[in-house]
This record gives C-alpha cells, structure tokens and sequence, in this order.
C-alpha cells in the first residue's frame, strides 16, 4: 500500500512521524533503526538562545503516562544548525523543527532564522509547553494569541509550511484551532501534554521540581484522539495527530479521525525502535482493517 | 546493526541472592547476551523492559551491566519500587527487551592503583571491572551495605582483589562512613591513584567532595531516572562542572568527578 | 488515628466518600462491605424527571481509564427520595445526592426538592457532565453561568451544604474554583471526567454512541490532583478530591495536596471493595507515612 | 458476609480445549469454590479479575458460571481480547478476584419440555442447566457453533440430554441456522415449551424474532459489555419491554423475550 501522504505542501513517506523532545535530535536513534524509513522527524524544542531547563527531578511515570517538565532544555537554534542538522540526512528524511519562545516577536525571529535553511522541511511552533512559567501557558490557551504567533512565524518562515502544536488545556480546542488557521498556519498538531501533578506521599513533595509538568503517554490517548478529532472538524487546513501511540493500531486510529499524519512521543521510551516499528507495521494494520488505501482510510470514521 | 542495540532476549535464569533484610531482595538476574559488537565496558549500562509488562509501566529500566560473557549477560538489581517487584516476577524463558551497551565506563589505568567505592547495590559494575581488568592486583574495593554481606556478590570479588566493608545497620553508623571514605580518598589522592565510586547520591557526594578536597582523579557513576537511557528525553540530567545540565545517561553515567558539580 | 474530618459543616467518620454514577445508589455494594465504615456515598446524578440517557454503547476501556457515556440515566429525585433512600442507613452514613440539570432554575427546584429531606447530607453538583449535549458542557466550563449555578442552588438547598462539582476541561480551573465560592458554596469537588474519544478501527466507528465520552481511572489522576491542588490554592472553601483514586495512597496523594476529603470512583469496578479498602487502610498509611494526624497531614505538601 | 460475595479465589486449574479454529482459544477455567451462600442457579455468572492484573485493564470481566460443586467452579471462555489473552496467562495457584453470584437465572419449570439454544460461547451456563435439571428427559440442546465440536464440553451435554447443531464455517451457513431456530422455536411454543438462549446477538435477536411471532415462552440471556456487574455503572443497559433502560447485569443477564426489546 502507498504510505506516502503530502502534508501543507510537505511529501513524507509515510505519516509516520516522532514527537518533538521525545526523539532527542534524531541521531540519537541512528543505533536502532533506519531513520529514513520514517514519514519525518521532529527535533527537540528549539530557542533562539540556549536554555538549562528545569531543576531536577524533571520527570516521573505515571499510570500508563508520564509527566514531564524538561522545562525547554536546548542548546538554541545556532548549535541545532552547526552542529545536528547536518549530521542528519535531510535530503531524504524531513526534519521539522520545534520552536519555542517567550512572545510572538521572539517567535517570529526564530522563524526568520530557521527560514534559510535547506535542511528544515518545517516549522512547528509550541504555543503549547506548559512548563516554563515565563509564557508557555498564557498564550498556547488564548485564541488571540495563537492567531498573533501563527502570523509573526509565517511573515517570516519564507516557504516553510507552519505547523501550530496546540495545547489541549483548553475549555475550546475548536476555536484554538481555528485561531491558528486564521493567523496563517499551513498545519496543526495536536496535543501536547495535558498539565499533570504526582507527589510523593513519604517525602511529602511534588515528583516534579517544577510542582506541575505534563502528562503524555498512553494514558492520554482518548482525549488526545478526542482533540484531534474536533480539530480536524472545525478547520480546513491537515492536521497532525499525537498523544499515546505506542503501536500501528493506535496510529490507525488518529488516521481514522482524520488526521493527515501522526506523531510518536512517549513511545519512543518504551522501546527506541517504536518509531520505526509502527511505520513498518502501519500497512499492515490498514490491510487488515481492509483499507484501500491511506487517503480512503483517513477520515473514514462512521458517526452512529 | 539495529538488531544488537534494542534486543529481545530471553531469561536464562533468576534468582534472590542471600538472606535480604526485611524488604530488600537482592537479585541476580541473567539474560541471554544480546550479541553485542563490539562489546561492552564495565560502568556501562543496559536499559531492560520486559516484552510482556503491559503499558501501566511505560519506561524500561537502568541496570549496570554487571558482568558479561559470550553466552550471558549479568545485572544485579534491588526490589524497591513497581518495576523491579514486576521483574522479580520473570520466570526462564521470559523475553526482557533490552537495549545497551549504552553510556560511559570506568578507565582502567595501566599500573595505577585503583580504589572502588561500592554503596549498597552499586557494587554491579564492580564485578565486571575486577573480571576485566588485567591487574587484578593493582585493585582494592570498599563497600558501603545495609544488607548482609551476602546477599551481594561479595565473596566472588573479596577471592580476586583486596576488600574492605562497613555495614550500615543504623543512621549512627554513616558518620565512620564517611570519614573511612575520605581517608581513603585522601590516601588514593596522594598515592595518584585512580578512584571509582558507584553509590547512592549522598554517599557519591561525600565523595565527589572529599575528591575536590584532596585534588583525587575520580570517577563516579550517577543513578538518575531515567525514560530513555539514550540521551533524547533529558529527564536524567546532572550539573557538568561548569553548572550545566547533561545528560546521565550519555555523558555519564561515568564522569570524572571535576565534570560534576554535587552541591546541595 | 482519628480519621473524622468537618466537611463544610458536615461531619464525616473518615475522608472516604464514593463519587456519583460509580456506586449506584449504594445499595448495590451492600454485599460487599459495610457502608458504614464510609465517610459517606454521593449517589448517582438525579434529576427532576427520569431520564433514559444515552444510546449504547456507553462505555470502553481504555489505557488505565474507561470512557463513560451513561448520559445521566436515572429514575428521577422522587423515585430516589422514596424508594432508594428509605433503604440507606442515613442516619448514620452521610448521603450526598448529586444534582443534575440543563439550567440554573430547575437547578434551583432540584435543590427545593431535596432540601427538606432529613435523610439527604449534602448537595454535590454536577455542573461539569460531558456528556449529554443539552447543556451540561457549556455551563460547566464558563465561570459565571457556575457562579449563576451556585447561587441558584445555595438559595433553594435551605441548611444543606452545596458542594460544585467541577469539570477539568477548561483552561483554568481555579477561575472555576472560585467562581463556584462567589455564587456562595460551601465547598467544591473535583475532578468530573476529562472529555475524551476511542474508536473501532475495524468498524470504523466511535466506541461509544454519543462519539464523546467522559475519562477516568487511574490515567486521569495526575491531571486531578492538578486541578485539586489548584483549586485548593484558589479557595477558602474546603475541596473533595477525585480521579483516578484505587489505594489508600492514591488517597493520601490528593489529601497531601490540601483535599478535606476524597471520592473512589472508577476504583469501585476493579473491584467492588475497593471503597472499603481504601477506608480501612488509609489510617495505616498515614502512620507509615509518620503523619501525626489527618489535619497534620492535610495539605502538608512541602513546595520545592 | 461480604466475604463470600467479593473474594480472592486460587486458580485450581486451566486449559485450551481442543484443537481451535484458527484464532479462537477455548478454555477451561477452574476456580476454588468462592464458599457461597446460598449457592447459585444456572445462567448467573461471575466477574473476574485476577489479583496481578495491573492497573492498564481497570474491569473485571463476566463470565457466565459453567459449573460449580463444593470444591470448584468452573468457567468457559474465548481468548477474543486484551482481557481474555491475559486470563489465558493464568497458572495454577494463581488468585484470582471473583464477585458473584450475579444476576438472574433461567427457570427450571417442572413437566415441561425446555429447549436450550445455545450459540458458541453461548453454551457454558448450560453445562450447569442440564446437571442441576432433575427432568434432563425433557431438555434438549441445539447448538449453533464456529469452532469444531471438540473445542466445547458438547459431549459431555450429549451424554445427558437430546442434542442437534449446526457449524458455522462460512456466512452461507447463516441461513440454514435462522431457519432452524424458527422451526425450533415453533415447535415449543406449539408445545408449551420453554425456549432457553444464550449467544452472540444476532443469534438472540432471531430467537427474540421468533418467540415474538410465535408466542413462545423464552428466556433469553445477554452478554453486554460490563464494568461493574453489579448494577452501579449502567453501563450494560439494554431495552426493556417498555424500551426503557436497564442494567443487564442486575435485570439480567437472563430476560424474558417479552421484557426485552431487542429491535434494529
Ligand atoms: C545507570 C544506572 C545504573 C543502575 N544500576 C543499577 C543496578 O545495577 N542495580 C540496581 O538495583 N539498580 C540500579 N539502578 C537503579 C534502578 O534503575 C532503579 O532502582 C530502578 O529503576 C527502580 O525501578 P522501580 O520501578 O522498581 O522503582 P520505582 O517505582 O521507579 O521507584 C524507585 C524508588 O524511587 C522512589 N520513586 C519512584 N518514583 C519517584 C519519583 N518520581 N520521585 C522520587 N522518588 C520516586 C520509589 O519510592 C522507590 O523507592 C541504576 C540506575 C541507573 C540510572
Ligand atoms: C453475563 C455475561 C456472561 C458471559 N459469559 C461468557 C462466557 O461464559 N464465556 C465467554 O467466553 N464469554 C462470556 N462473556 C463475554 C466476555 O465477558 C467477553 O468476551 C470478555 O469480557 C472479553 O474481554 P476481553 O478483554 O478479552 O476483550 P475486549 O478487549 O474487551 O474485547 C472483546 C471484543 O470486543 C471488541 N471490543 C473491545 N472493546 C470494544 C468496544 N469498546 N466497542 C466495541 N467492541 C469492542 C474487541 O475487538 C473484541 O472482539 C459473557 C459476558 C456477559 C456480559
Ligand atoms: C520528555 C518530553 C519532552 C517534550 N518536549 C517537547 C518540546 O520540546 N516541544 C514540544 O512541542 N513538545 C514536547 N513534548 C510533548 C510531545 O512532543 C508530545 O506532544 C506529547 O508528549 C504527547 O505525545 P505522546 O503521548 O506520544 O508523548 C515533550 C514530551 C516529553 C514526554
Ligand atoms: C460510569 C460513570 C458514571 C458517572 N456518573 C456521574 C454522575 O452521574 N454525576 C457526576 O457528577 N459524575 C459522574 N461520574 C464522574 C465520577 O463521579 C468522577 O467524577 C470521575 O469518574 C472521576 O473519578 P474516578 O477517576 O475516580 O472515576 C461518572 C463516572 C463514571 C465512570
Ligand atoms: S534518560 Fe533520557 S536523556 Fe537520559
Ligand atoms: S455492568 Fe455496571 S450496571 Fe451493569
């Protein structure tokens, strides 16, 4: 079965695709599989300067999930482009970066300077981290200010298709959504971490040094799915599905929904060759389930 | 290629060692060997998964690589938490994912004295070091333990190198600890000597300091949590000399203790 | 260990209650412990006038967590009032009724109705159901229609205390928190089940009728205790905790955060004791755990 | 006495029966006997939910109780999902949560003929109809099934009572089983028999069809998805005849055809 899909203008191989700060920079998974056998790769967050992240402990597990808050640790866009990006194989393999920063301007110089470069295949932007107390959150849950990130990185992402992560703390994901699509945004992805807490009853302290971080995995899928689905149905632009997929099947689902590719983040912890498994196994699955072919399976859900 | 470095391979055998103090069972716990090129090194670690642990547990698990050999391939774990109680339950022929050899490993110094600092089960990594290193006589380990002497592999290392032990049976017993640990460090320091040390945090601090005090070539292995093992989540970072975060699990486990900073 | 706690004015043997929709109307788990040992049971969501609630199927498993579509089935306040509260022990087992409604007024004649009834402890307020489509969502998720909720209840509800049940589908739960102690409540609950989605990939369709259902479970508990430990920090009113609770450690987490008291729900279907359990242990774990006492363990969360 | 209702029960035995169509596992399960009082009435069933099973599977599961003696109890089931495939792990000694007796029965009138249509899985409360029945003269089974005869106790029901069936091995085999049914359920009703069924719904819904029609007495019992098996999630509903809701669990398992409305 053809796998490949074109996503805003993007061709991938297959809409198999790994989760930003769940896939290091990809080359930390060259040992265990063929990093060309995936739809695209999406780099850990990215910021115009370096950033140390949260104090330790930054992570915990959770039932089926885990919380996370790595706080946006990175070496800034600079070292990415110098030092990573070219050891990646871009030329085949796209590579999506992942852009954080403070405030709509920021966001749009982080686009400028990414906009140049041949070995980016896109831009995806996180208005959706709910770690890093300095303006994460604030502006990934207000539809305002969605709209005001997606234009400041599309004025300056030259011909890179935007893609906004949205966040699915949210009373409306709808509307944020959609927010996105009118400030321009070729694409969105969806979701991000829900905001999450675990404590630890002994010590009488948060698991997390940052107190709140969030929650991913497989225990998330339902709403993620759930997310997903009322996206793909308030905009017209594709969107990127994500949130608990550990198998082909979970990947089939979001398809299912409607989702033009998927993204794999937790999973990727609990085997380093998830990725490339459901890739290879995703034909497979859509056979069984008698699909004709990816673009009749996509968006194929039958309302009761 | 892809094939030696995320395995599944199968229990060959497990079991508690010793008599446990109340709570704390010690396992020995031996795979099949994933068949690694080219090899491993002692201080290096392993990430181990079960292929049947349903998704309540969505991480693997660090393990040191204690020992190795064409056929098997050794850990050594504790039971403390939801995890290591699930994989004490592994029976012969249960397949354990595992991906490794993964991390940085203890140098071994040609004709240089060498002190092991083992606290509780960070002993591990020592086993594999005294069997693969060629001057067995160059070698002295002091272990730190809480459980009797044997439930660890202590009489298989006490047969082959010079040891040393103090048992901590109650929080009075730490103080003579930690002043043995830094008159042994001071001793390794001046004699140029080379130390390594695996532990527990508060007990690698009280080494990492004694090693600033004494100007001592250490080298210390890290046990921070860890999701992936392979550098991409950042979850297991630690402060590198100059106060920034890395990652344990590649830059480490084993750091030179000047590439640490352990305040606080 | 004395376990008594002081809910809004209502006094509870131990901090353990059962949360709506999950324990029937406690006559069902009769045969499984001594619902006396309980703080106290909240019964399924009534409403004025029966309601045969949604299509099947109604519910699914997911990672960690279950979906629930019931859509509030119930045969309405009288029937409860005079066939199943006569068989509780009321006098010495707190009965929480949880109210259902589409507006603020026939919130408020719900509470009319159950306000002179000696047997009924207290008013829980569902204001956060996701799962019927004529109301529940909208009023749930906006802080001045649970405002307008609150008032219209606490004016009808004569002495019983009126606790607002709300709803972590919204982007900021202690706006909600608060908006609930400015309409005069006595306390909040919390959470209700996070919006979420899981389908059939063979069958192409929604696992549950209604497409959208309500998650909970141990999946859901990090998000909960979020939202409890938030909520807590927005109010003066004391907070029940909920979501995702199965063990008596699961229970201490959300007291550990400031929670007065908790509820077992999804934990009643792993096993029909888990209530019981959670009540009998709980005093053990809170001497493991060197608590000197419930108020001394109660919100002893030590921030980083 | 809340002892006897919600146990944790040792697994005395378990094995596949037969030798399965591809895909389907048939297996016995037997259970300590959970010591009720005052004991159980066939078409009642069980949730199950082993001790060990993390939290990933959050329900336990219904299974309708085979058999039972003072000693054991037994269970039929399918290997068909995530439960199911986990149940079949189980080893002997292993526990196992057990609630029950759930749920209504089928009714054993004196002096009338009772006919037992059972569909696949379907037949597991009849093993237990027919030995607690004091007339199995008047008992006969029919037995609509996919897998070979051998994967089921249909022997040993052969043995005691009057027995026809039917395989199903392609969807052309269909018709020839609806038409059976019909023929059946005629027959009992023209005799004042009583119609016994348990299967998959589509087979219920002919059966429901038929005793319609026919005017039949028929007890019919469901197998809906469950959480709680008590009647506190209402989660398994059904319609009555009223087309109302209710919980199969606790108004059923087992309905009269006429209290139920089995349309669409
Ligand atoms: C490189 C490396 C090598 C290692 N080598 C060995 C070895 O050779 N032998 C060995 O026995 N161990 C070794 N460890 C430690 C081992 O990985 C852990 O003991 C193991 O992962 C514990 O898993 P668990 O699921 O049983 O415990 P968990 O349930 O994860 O908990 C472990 C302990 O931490 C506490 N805890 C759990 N979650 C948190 C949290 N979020 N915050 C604070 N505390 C928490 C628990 O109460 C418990 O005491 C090594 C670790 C590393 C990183
Ligand atoms: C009263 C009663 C008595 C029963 N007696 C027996 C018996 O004696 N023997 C027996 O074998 N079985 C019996 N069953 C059925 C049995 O309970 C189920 O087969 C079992 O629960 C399946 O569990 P599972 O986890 O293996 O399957 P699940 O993983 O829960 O799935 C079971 C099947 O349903 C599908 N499925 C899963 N989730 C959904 C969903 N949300 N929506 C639609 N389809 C879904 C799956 O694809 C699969 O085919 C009985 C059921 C009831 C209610
Ligand atoms: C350790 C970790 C780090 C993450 N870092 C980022 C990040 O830098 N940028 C971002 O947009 N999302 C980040 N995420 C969110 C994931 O990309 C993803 O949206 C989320 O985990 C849900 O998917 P999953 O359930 O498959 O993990 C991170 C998630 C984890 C677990
Ligand atoms: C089957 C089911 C039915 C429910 N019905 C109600 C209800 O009628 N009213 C209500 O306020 N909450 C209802 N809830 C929500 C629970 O009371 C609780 O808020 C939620 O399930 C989270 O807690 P848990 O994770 O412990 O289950 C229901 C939940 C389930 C699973
Ligand atoms: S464990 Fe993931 S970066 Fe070290
Ligand atoms: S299974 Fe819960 S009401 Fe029937």
């Amino acid at each position: 079965m053809d796998m490949s899909v074109d996503f805003a203008g993007l061709k991938l191989k297959n809409p198999i695709l790994t989760a930003s700060g769940t896939f290091g920079f990809g080359l930390e998974f060259k040992r265990f599989g063929d990093l060309e056998s995936l739809g695209g790769i999406v780099v850990k967050g990215l910021s115009l300067k370096p950033r140390e992240g949260n104090p330790m402990p930054r992570i915990a597990e959770t039932p089926c999930g885990m919380l996370n808050a790595i706080g946006i640790q990175n070496p800034g866009v600079e070292v990415f482009l110098t030092k990573k990006l070219p050891k990646l194989p871009w030329k085949t393999l796209p590579v999506l970066v992942n852009l954080y920063a403070t405030d709509a301007p920021e966001f749009g110089e982080l686009a400028g300077v990414l906009s140049g470069e041949e070995g980016v295949a896109a831009l995806e932007v996180n208005v959706s981290c709910p770690n890093v107390k300095e303006g994460g959150i604030a502006f990934g849950q207000d539809p305002r200010q969605i709209t005001k990130v997606a234009e400041a990185v599309k004025k300056n992402a030259g011909n890179k298709p935007v893609i906004i992560k949205l966040s699915p703390n949210v009373t409306d994901i709808a509307t944020c959504a959609k927010a996105a699509e009118d400030g321009g945004a070729d694409g969105i992805s969806l979701i991000n971490t829900l905001s999450g807490m675990a404590v630890d009853i002994e010590r009488r302290t948060p698991r997390l040094a940052n107190v709140i971080g969030g929650l991913s995995g497989p225990a998330v899928k339902p709403v993620a799915l759930r997310c997903v689905y009322q996206a793909v149905n308030a905009v017209k632009i594709p969107v990127i599905g994500l949130g608990g997929i550990t198998t082909a099947e979970d990947a089939a689902e979001f398809l299912l929904v409607g989702a033009t590719a998927v993204q794999i983040g937790t999973g990727n912890f609990i085997s380093p060759d998830t990725a490339f498994n459901v890739a290879k196994e995703l034909p497979k699955v859509l056979e069984r389930v008698k699909a004709e072919s990816l673009a009749e399976f996509t968006g194929s859900l039958k309302l009761p | 290629m892809s094939a030696n470095n995320c395995r599944a391979v199968k229990v060959i055998d497990i079991k508690a060692l010793g008599l446990s103090s109340p709570g704390e069972e010690i396992v020995e716990l031996k795979l099949e060997y994933p068949d690694w090129k080219p090899g491993w090194r002692a201080g290096q670690f392993v990430m181990i998964r079960p292929v049947s642990w349903p998704l309540d547990l969505v991480w693997g698990r660090p393990f040191s690589i204690c020992n190795a050999d064409d056929s098997s391939l050794t850990i050594l774990f504790q039971v403390v938490g939801r995890g290591t109680e699930r994989l004490f339950e592994l029976k012969e022929g249960d397949k354990v994912n595992v991906w490794g050899p993964l991390g940085t490993f203890f140098s071994k110094p040609a004709d240089r004295p060498v002190l092991m600092l083992a606290g509780g089960m960070g002993i591990a990594p020592f086993c594999g070091y005294v069997d693969t290193h060629s001057q067995p006589e160059n070698l002295k380990l002091f272990f730190a333990h809480r459980p009797a002497l044997e439930n660890y592999p202590y009489k298989s290392l006490s047969d082959k190198v010079e040891v040393e032990d103090i048992r901590e049976t109650k929080p009075e017993d730490i103080p003579a600890i930690i002043t043995r640990v830094d008159e042994l460090v001071k001793e390794y320091a001046e004699k140029d000597g080379l130390i390594t040390a695996c532990g527990p945090m508060p007990f690698l601090r009280t080494i990492w300091n004694a090693a600033n005090k004494y100007g001592a070539d250490a080298e210390l292995s890290l046990e921070n949590r860890m999701a992936c093992g392979i550098g991409a989540c950042l979850g297991c970072v630690a402060k590198d000399g100059d106060g920034h975060h890395t990652q344990v699990c590649t830059t480490g486990p084993v750091f030179k203790a000047t590439d640490l900073s352990l305040e606080g």
